[in-house]
């Protein structure tokens, strides 16, 4: 049978998604995020989710929603911090200890979700030593430095944004789209891409940027 | 005297930044760098979501929200640009290819020390980005940021109140109203704005500050704040 | 008796590979299985150096030197295909994107080790290549190799006695006498040479041979050998 | 000044490299072979030098010339065997103790390349665990699986082949010729690559699969 890894639903996407499972959202300053799919999960009621997302409650994706709908019970992220002078939903819910909060330097943030999907458990990087968030982390020095050991991080599902995917699930990107989506549907073992278009006809070799290999379904939502 | 403004920062941070350098710029001041690299010469502008040669702010007709910097401006790119995912982008990072990270920062102290991440305002979530990778891994870290808080406190500190980016990472401070190397022996004033003495500088600061021999007026053309 | 040669071999393992399956092939016999597809699936063929979506040998007119596969051979693309680093390549075999390697062996033991990238001649230099990362790290393995060496020594052990390429990794095993399979109970013939029994299959082995209840004969299509 | 990384020969490309380099050479089944700058490299008779090529000895590579000219004391490789019956002079000199040799799996070999160019001092891999190659290193369980800790490869000079390269050092490359050279660039202090043409005018921001950042000089060869 040809490979055909498109779907017709945001709902057909989701199928199979159950509550407690680790989401990887991907997205960064209003570029690739998976807006259609996250509010799909949002109105399924998935609930108990972690939610691994840079900026936790970026202005611009919908992540937001899953947090204020009470689904998330923890969220790793780099930034959780909201854009008002007041507190978020997000920090509402750390305040009052409802939900549980990792916070990693971006690059590790990226690095262990490349880490997670090239089969690598565990990695020395060092950013954060010397910091509060190397506290309970393992330092080692090699060479004439120290470094942390960060593990790597891997998803249930992963929700990211493309451009253009053909049947095979191969993705192409609009400019600075893929930010985290290359590594977190590497990372997932289910990866969901919603793009502008799908086609039947292949992406030509070179224009590829992420193999469909990495890519279990995909949607056309347009925009 | 008349410390120096924002813009004015900015300008004089950028006149530091060398040809041919693969620069990144933080968000808040820093970027505003990119607007007054000195004349004939090319820079490698690297946003940390992955632009690598990152141009001018775009204008209307041109902003495309999947083409945005660090700070998620609308951009254009420069002649001879590429776009990398996050992951490529840190490695980038990381990995000792930026030849200068522009950081804005709450503190510095006079080992180097930064502090430039989370400012302990009670139940704000922590807010550390690319800041710790960039303080960490680039070959040098320049700081803009006034010499004192809103409130007068030190910024330039033996060492930091608040919670560190990196450790012992910093080399340069452009601030309103000197800039500071950071050496061996600590915080070396090289320009100050004139007006100033070297012991109203020192009354301002929290460590010692050591001034260079040909400490020369830090000057810089007139730059209005946009309204 | 007839033993499979080389071809029907790699087609007998052709047969196990299911619609849809990422499969990575190895050098030699395994290569050849990419022929042997059955109709109407599509697979896709993973090259170590970073093709994904390996298609048929290049004809004459179009073999290109800069488009090979694992085994230096000029090859075509695939509908769907395209090319990654070979960073990115193994990324994918370790991360388990690989849902079946099939290799070539020396040895594989009745716990699943294989051994099949040192065959110690004497002051050969060592040729590992991506078998290591292969074996460790596809969803299955499959292996195609005769069921005895060239002077009848048992390729089937108890344990290995060549140096190990992974520990406890083959799952199926397709030979010129056999199909075996890798159990928790040890080799499980599902599959067997017809005018061979199962007493003279386990004198050609070095570790209990189990057969299960449904083991059928193992037939293929004539295929010749090229000259 | 405008950035501009194009010299004009491969003597000028190898300038300032020193007796003891260790040297990243690409190259994968006869596409990616920077030739032209390993037959210079040969010629300037730079010695003492440790070879990091995956392929050490391959019949397409001119990485054999530095070997037979006794110019190299150490490789690094996932293949150190000849293609004839009989010893190739790797071997040779191998045997006779003349040059040393470290052996990585593929995988292992091209992740340490790239942790090498990404800050990464060491990182775990399933590869090699329980087999001759993992002599010597650190074993380390994490969940129900154990690791080897390898450590990463950094190069004084990578020489890699590309198609294309505009004046910023951006590279663009011809099917399965990028392999082991992306990695290398990063890696090394000095990276050079050998490409078939050289422009003026940037590649286009989507054709790039190489950012100029990686790269100090390219020479173009033709061909």
């Amino acid at each position: 049978m040809p490979i055909d890894k498109r779907v017709a639903s945001a709902a057909e996407a989701l199928e199979g998604v159950s509550d407690g499972a680790v989401v990887l959202c991907s997205g960064f300053g209003g570029a690739g995020f998976a807006n259609v799919l996250i509010a799909a999960l949002c109105e399924r009621g998935t609930r108990n989710l972690t939610l691994v997302s840079n900026s936790a409650t970026h202005r611009f994706s919908f992540t937001h929603q899953l947090i204020e709908a009470g689904l998330v019970r923890r969220v790793i992220c780099s930034a959780a911090r909201g854009h008002a002078a007041g507190l978020s939903p997000l920090e509402e819910l750390w305040k009052d200890g409802k939900i549980e909060l990792t916070v990693l330097p971006q690059g590790s943030f990226a690095e262990s979700l490349r880490a997670g999907g090239a089969g690598i458990p565990a990695y020395y990087t060092p950013a954060g030593v010397g910091t509060q968030l190397a506290e309970g982390k393992e330092i080692r020095r090699f060479g004439t430095r120290d470094y942390l050991l960060e593990e790597a991080i891997i998803g249930d599902l992963a929700l990211i944004r493309a451009d253009v995917a053909d049947r095979w699930g191969n993705l192409s990107f609009r400019h600075a789209q893929a930010n985290f989506g290359p590594a977190m549907a590497t990372a997932a073992r289910l990866a969901i891409a919603e793009v502008r278009i799908t086609q039947d006809h292949p992406i030509p070799p070179t224009e590829v940027q992420l193999s469909g290999v990495f890519v279990n379904r995909v949607l056309a939502v347009g925009g | 005297m008349h410390p120096l403004n924002r813009l004015q920062m900015a300008w004089r941070a950028a006149q530091d930044i060398e040809d041919g350098m693969v620069v990144n710029l933080g968000i808040g001041m820093p970027v505003a760098c990119g607007d007054y690299i000195r004349p004939g010469l090319e820079v490698v502008i690297q946003a940390e979501n992955g632009v690598i040669g990152a141009g001018k702010l775009a204008d209307q007709a041109h902003a495309d929200s999947d083409l945005v910097d660090a700070g998620s401006r609308r951009i254009t790119l420069a002649p001879g640009a590429t776009i990398i995912d996050s992951t490529a982008s840190f490695a980038m990072i990381r990995g000792g290819h930026i030849d200068a990270t522009i950081l804005g920062a709450f503190e510095v102290a006079a080992n180097g020390d930064l502090a430039n991440w989370d400012m302990r305002i009670p139940n704000k979530g922590p807010l550390v980005g690319g800041a710790m990778d960039l303080a960490a891994c680039a070959r040098q870290v320049w700081i803009i940021m006034e010499f004192n808080t809103r409130k007068g406190a030190p910024r330039l500190r033996e060492a930091c109140l608040l919670p560190l980016t990196a450790p012992g990472c910093v080399r340069r401070i452009f601030t309103d109203l000197a800039v500071v190397h950071v050496t061996a022996q600590g915080f070396l004033v090289t320009e100050l704005l004139p007006g100033l003495s070297p012991e109203d500088l020192q009354a301002r600061a929290d460590a010692k500050l050591h001034f260079a021999p040909d400490c020369r007026p830090l000057t810089t053309p007139a730059l209005a704040l946009p309204e």
